[in-house]
């Protein structure tokens, strides 16, 4: 697992300026995504989870080039996208895709889902008429849809299938990279096993990388390799998903796991939950040193004064904190 | 005062000044305006007279400098058929019409409000669709045919009205009723939509839930948060009565700034309806500024902006 | 087991021609925590807000019996039935923020439910409520009261929805994923707080979610809901240990958990909840299910006895459970 | 472990609400289709359905009352000042209503839609200048606007069409941009825009159909008030100049001789409260069908 990373994030950063007055003068900034860096191989699911504003969907946007970084750099394929432009731009983007949280609103409700899969290829010139309806015929049957499925329009699908279909418009061009942006969180219970399932097989048979952005801690301890934990703009900790699980390190990550209820009353009833006193800070107004000190059981005076830096504690686990390892 | 008003201050500044700016232009769409100025029949002379008179051969953009300043000193010119300050006629019918929107105001609020609550309340019920038709024909009469209706009716065949003219308290009930059944019609709709859309949101169970009785949600909670799409609209439709009154006006022969503007653009006499027109759009300007600080008063979200 | 709180006997409810609260019986006892649990468009949203007699415009009551205390609430003149509400029973819902009054300080929203059943004066109710907001946590309550909604985050209204719900000391307290729209951190601050003031005030509690977590947690007993019915019901142990309805064992099987082994196939409900317009003949969940036979595309089954006396399944396969294992 | 709203999705326009709105009474809509439609053919057939020429004068029958005979010819809605067969000018009558109407109307729509879509597609300084100019347009009553532009270009049909066409944009303008600005943030779109989708593409293929909804409603409901508008411009001698027969000209010369002859304000003024009418229940109708923001 040591080949060239695929896509790496260095000191991202993605601050609005906060405007007010008469004249929008910039009175401030909301640090939503603080200085961030990540990496993700080829073939990899790398998760970055963490609650409503801690960042994890700015991220996903910045690496797509969706949304402007304020600083930072964002290599894909060893070349560096925040400055690309024009064709190499295009040419970078076909290698990557999203597929958003909503599959109500990702594909447009006039158009037939054929045109909508088909639309990449058709837009970059890569396929069309004949050749382009069994390229879409075959997507169909990859996301276990069936090729009739192509003439008809979005709202005779579930949102289940409806997440195939957006999935499907997602292979077309055959990416390298996929931003998963909560693509389970709509979805009803029963039918979540099934996508996940279906990105997993997808991940073996296409070898695509995942960015999967999620809030939910037991699918991406199920389908990811590493993982990061984001919190107020940061990654507090980051670690193979194994290792994340069974030996947290950040007070935030061990808040975070205990917090959530386990689906068997045996087990959460004989537990201590660490509950966290009071509400997220404001990313407009982070506190100082540590974002997580205001919250954090173990916090000390040096905690305020002094930003603890992502440093190395075990094989693959680096942590933000003071105290840890 | 807040960055909002202040905002809002400047914005309605510079729909004066587009107003303006456009009325000029609007002047110049036919060529200059010493045509419209002059009877039908002039000679050359007379035209180029005119034009030296009121500066017309001058650089456009010298013209509407100077037309801005002039009406900065809030000089509106004279008449050209009545050779008196267009600013002293224009005052002299202000108040036939101010009564008779005010009037007309007070038909289309009485009615139109509480008719829209019932609407929206009694939704799906026999009183609903009663209601519903009767707004219906309010929006689809025409003003001048039901002016023309109710003269036929109260004046002519019952004669318990008078058919038109000033005269008293009772001249001014039916043009108040011709030229408010529209604007009634657009406040029952708007109120209908607007305390539907906050029966369906989450705090009206919420509040039924801690045990109000659906009259106190709707007095307690509801209409204060429907008021602030109907404030916004109210804005609208006042300047629109304003302009509504030019047909109600020439129907019932009623002496204000309708019945000046018709008989204006009939003789020609320009600058009159040009200071109908501004002063018109003064008012609406200033009336959706009024709309938007009451909307504040009302909002704390927007009166407490930077607070949270 | 002494009388019950809460007697719900075939309760139905319908949207148009489709019944989406189909006969659903339970009961609570004093101070009892039942969890009703199932997917979106199961009905148990509808369950709960008929209970409350608050069904939304569209849905109509379509039969049944709600009994609290005795008393029959569908036999209540509206009047009467508002004044049980927030005081007999009362109800938190999923959207704390938009389930307050936008224009109000919430000071005062706390006020009007103690008006709303206490001859009082304003000034006593406000004290009343300020005891409550501290009550339910809130630092800083004096400032707090006179804050509008959007000042506060969704934890901070989802603790003004509790104080305005228990106000008035209910015996039934009935919280609509009080949770769902709050993220995890604040989710457990939340879940401690009901559980801290129930242990407090005793109120029973009708709990409805589609967390799994959240019900093993909180819950004296389950009712598992799939397609307006009621397919399980047990006690919380009882039915995590070993489940009687194919539904309920396939869901809890499917989800991915926090030990066990990763990156393997999860187990899945093949298709998709229907639409609730067209919900097949017979057991409602006969086209996803695998042990699936005749009778079940044309008979429902009813809500029987299945492993013991107090757990209760809807299924006619019952006996070949163990199938679903392999 | 299951948060299915955590991150509720966000307010869709367009796509389906999951559960159909029922408890909604379908008001019967054909009748008023019919009226609509009947207009409609009286318009585009004037010259085959009317009984006489509209413009003939004639003299000798001046203001007779409804089914009389005179020289040979049944006047089934009586005769005007002038003596020419009412129910003819009605029927020409609706060509002017409608003509103006559906142009002006046109007009407006193609020319606001796009602005407001141009205003939401590249915000920024376009943005700017594009929703101030509506703003000021909209703040100035609609009917004073059109008063002083006819009352410069002259009255007659054409000034007309392009007098409401080119002051009523400004509504247009301000939904399409509403709804653009809101399917611009819909994945769909921002999907399309990150595969590399050009400004055509996006604006005819996704953005357009999804406004379209929107943008019909208030077309409709602005042909019935144009349809007033025309005839309350041609009451005051603004708009169609005679002996052109329009429907307000014939009610404001019906006025004068309201007691003696009734039926010349009577008939024409029904006609237009039955066309607006059909109108404005058609336009509910759709409004509760294709309106988003209209759900409930």
């Amino acid at each position: 697992m040591t080949a060239a990373p695929l896509l790496d994030v260095a000191d991202l950063r993605v601050h609005y300026p906060i405007r007010r007055g008469l004249f929008r003068r910039v009175v401030g900034s909301v640090k939503a995504v603080d200085g961030i860096s990540f990496a993700i191989r080829p073939g990899e699911t790398f998760a970055l989870v963490g609650e409503s504003g801690c960042g994890k969907t700015t991220t996903g946007y910045a690496v797509l080039g969706l949304e402007k970084p304020t600083a930072g750099r964002v290599a894909f394929a060893g070349a560096d996208f925040t400055v690309a432009t024009g064709e190499e731009r295009r040419r970078l983007q076909r290698d990557m895709q999203i597929v958003f949280q909503d599959p109500y609103s990702s594909l447009n409700p006039k158009l037939t889902v054929g045109e909508s899969i088909g639309e990449p290829l058709l837009v970059h010139r890569v396929l069309h008429g004949k050749a382009l309806a069994e390229r879409v015929a075959e997507l169909l049957s990859l996301v276990g849809l069936r090729p009739e499925h192509a003439t008809r329009h979005p709202h005779e699908f579930s949102g289940g299938q409806r997440q195939r279909l957006v999935i499907a418009r997602a292979l077309s061009l055959r990416p390298k990279l996929i931003v998963c942006d909560e693509p389970v969180s709509a979805l009803d219970v029963s039918v979540r096993s099934q996508i996940l399932n279906l990105l997993m097989e997808l991940q073996r048979e296409l070898g695509v990388a995942y960015l999967f952005i999620s809030h939910d801690l037991s699918v991406v301890r199920h389908l990811s390799d590493r993982v990061g934990v984001m919190y107020l703009g940061h990654i507090v900790e980051e670690a193979p998903a194994d290792r994340l699980f069974a030996a947290p390190a950040h007070p935030y990550t061990k808040a975070l796991l205990s917090a959530i209820p386990l689906a068997d009353p045996v087990a959460q009833r004989a537990r201590q939950p660490i509950i966290l006193q009071g509400d997220l800070p404001s990313p407009a107004n982070p506190p100082s040193g540590c974002p997580f000190r205001t919250r954090c059981p173990i916090a000390e005076a040096r905690c305020a004064a002094e930003a603890p830096a992502l440093r190395p504690i075990a094989e693959g686990q680096r942590v933000a904190c003071h105290f840890a390892g | 005062m807040n960055r909002y008003l202040l905002r809002r201050l400047a914005q309605s500044a510079i729909a004066v000044l587009g107003t303006v700016t456009l009325v000029f232009f609007i002047q110049r769409l036919a060529g200059d305006p010493t045509l419209l100025m002059l009877p039908e029949g002039a000679t050359r002379e007379d035209i180029e007279t005119l034009r030296r008179q009121l500066g017309f051969d001058r650089p456009v953009i010298e013209q509407y400098l100077d037309y801005v300043w002039q009406l900065l000193r809030l000089d509106l010119g004279q008449s050209l058929v009545q050779r008196l300050a267009v600013g002293d006629i224009i005052a002299s019918r202000l108040p036939y019409t101010l009564y008779l929107a005010a009037a007309a105001l007070v038909v289309a609020l009485g009615i139109g409000l509480p008719v829209g609550v019932l609407m929206a309340v009694k939704r799906d019920t026999r009183l609903e669709r009663l209601l519903v038709a009767f707004v219906l024909i309010g929006q689809s009469m025409p003003t001048f045919w039901s002016g023309i209706l109710l003269i036929l009716f109260f004046a002519v065949t019952l004669g318990v009205m008078p058919a038109s003219g000033v005269d008293g308290f009772h001249s001014v009930i039916l043009p108040a009723i011709a030229l408010g059944a529209l604007t009634m019609a657009t406040f029952a709709r708007v109120t209908r939509t607007a305390v539907l859309e906050e029966l369906s949101r989450d705090y009206v169970p919420a509040a039924q839930a801690k045990g109000l009785r659906f009259r106190a949600v709707v007095f307690s909670h509801i209409l204060r948060n429907a008021a602030t799409p109907i404030i916004t609209v109210s804005a609208l439709e006042i300047a629109n009565l304003l302009a509504g009154a030019i047909i109600v006006e020439t129907v019932f022969a009623w002496p204000g700034l309708g019945q000046l503007a018709v008989q204006s653009i009939a003789a020609r006499d320009f600058p009159i309806v040009q200071g109908i027109v501004l002063l018109g759009s003064f008012v609406a300007i200033s009336l959706n500024l009024l709309a938007d600080i009451l909307y504040s008063v009302v909002d704390p979200r927007i009166r407490l902006e930077g607070r949270a | 087991m002494n009388a019950p709180l809460l007697l719900v006997e075939d309760l139905s409810v319908a949207i148009g021609a489709a019944r989406v609260v189909d006969g659903v019986s339970l009961s609570i006892a004093p101070g009892e925590a039942l969890a009703l649990v199932g997917e979106s468009g199961c009905g148990k949203s509808l369950t709960a807000r008929a209970i409350m007699r608050l069904l939304p415009p569209a849905a109509r009551h379509a039969g049944g019996r709600v009994t609290l205390d005795g008393r029959e609430l569908g036999a209540l003149d509206a009047d009467a039935m508002a004044d049980m509400r927030g005081s007999a029973l009362s109800m938190i819902f999923q959207e704390p923020v938009a389930s307050l009054d936008p224009l109000m300080p919430v000071g005062r929203q706390i006020v009007e439910a103690v008006l709303a059943h206490r001859r009082t004066s304003r000034g006593e109710a406000a004290k009343l409520a300020l005891a409550m907001l501290e009550e339910v946590g809130i630092p800083d309550p004096v400032r707090r009261m006179a804050q509008y909604p959007f000042e506060l985050s969704g934890g901070m209204c989802q603790r003004v929805m509790i104080a305005i719900a228990l106000i008035c000391r209910p015996r039934l307290l009935i919280a609509d994923e009080p949770t769902t729209a709050l993220d995890v951190t604040i989710q457990a601050q939340i879940l401690a707080l009901i559980k801290r003031l129930r242990r407090e005030t005793g109120t029973a509690i009708l709990l409805i979610t589609h967390d799994m977590g959240v019900v093993a947690d909180m819950a004296d007993r389950i009712g598992v809901m799939y397609g307006g019915r009621i397919v399980e019901q047990g006690e919380v142990f009882a039915l995590f240990r070993r489940q009687c309805h194919p539904y309920t064992k396939l869901l809890l099987k499917s989800l991915p958990s926090l030990e066990g082994e990763r990156r393997t196939r999860l187990s899945t409900i093949s298709g998709t909840v229907p639409d609730l317009h067209s919900w097949p003949p017979g057991c409602r969940f006969n086209p996803r299910c695998p042990l699936a036979v005749d009778r079940c595309r044309t008979d429902a089954p009813p809500l029987a006895p299945a492993a013991d006396a107090a757990h209760l399944a809807a299924c006619w396969e019952t006996a070949r459970m163990a199938e679903l294992d392999r | 472990m299951t948060d299915l709203a955590a991150n509720p999705p966000p307010a869709v326009p367009a796509p389906a609400a999951p559960v159909r709105q029922l408890g909604y009474s379908v008001r019967a809509i054909w009748p008023f289709l019919v009226i609509f439609g009947g207009f409609v053919l009286l318009a585009l057939f004037a010259p085959l359905i009317a009984p006489n020429d509209p413009n003939s004068q004639n003299l000798l029958a001046r203001l007779r009352p409804p089914g009389t005979t005179a020289r040979g010819i049944f006047y089934a809605l009586g005769t005007d000042e002038v003596g020419r067969d009412l129910l003819s000018r009605l029927i020409y009558g609706a060509r002017v209503s409608l003509l103006v109407a559906f142009l002006s109307v046109l007009v407006s729509t193609v020319l606001g839609t796009t602005l407001g879509m141009i205003a939401g597609y590249y915000r920024g300084w376009v943005e700017v200048i594009i929703m101030r100019l509506v703003d000021i347009v909209l703040s100035i009553p609609a009917i004073l606007l059109a008063i002083i532009t006819v009352a410069v270009l002259g009255p007659g049909l054409q000034n007309l069409i392009l007098v409401l066409g080119f002051t009523r944009w400004p509504r247009y303008a301000r939904v399409a941009y509403g709804q653009t600005l809101v399917v611009m943030n819909l994945p769909f779109v921002r999907a399309s825009r990150f595969i590399g989708a050009r400004t055509p593409r996006l604006m005819l293929r996704h953005i357009l159909p999804n406004i379209a909804g929107a943008v019909i409603v208030v077309a409709t409901l602005e042909f019935g008030l144009m349809v007033l508008f025309e005839a309350g411009l041609s009451f005051l001698g603004l708009g169609v100049q005679p002996p052109t027969p329009s429907w307000g000209s014939i009610l404001s010369v019906g006025r004068n001789y309201m007691a003696t002859a009734w039926w010349i304000a009577t008939f024409p003024g029904i006609c237009l409260f039955l066309l607006a009418l059909s109108i404005n229940l058609i336009g509910d109708h759709l409004r509760d069908r294709l309106d988003p923001r209209s759900k409930r």
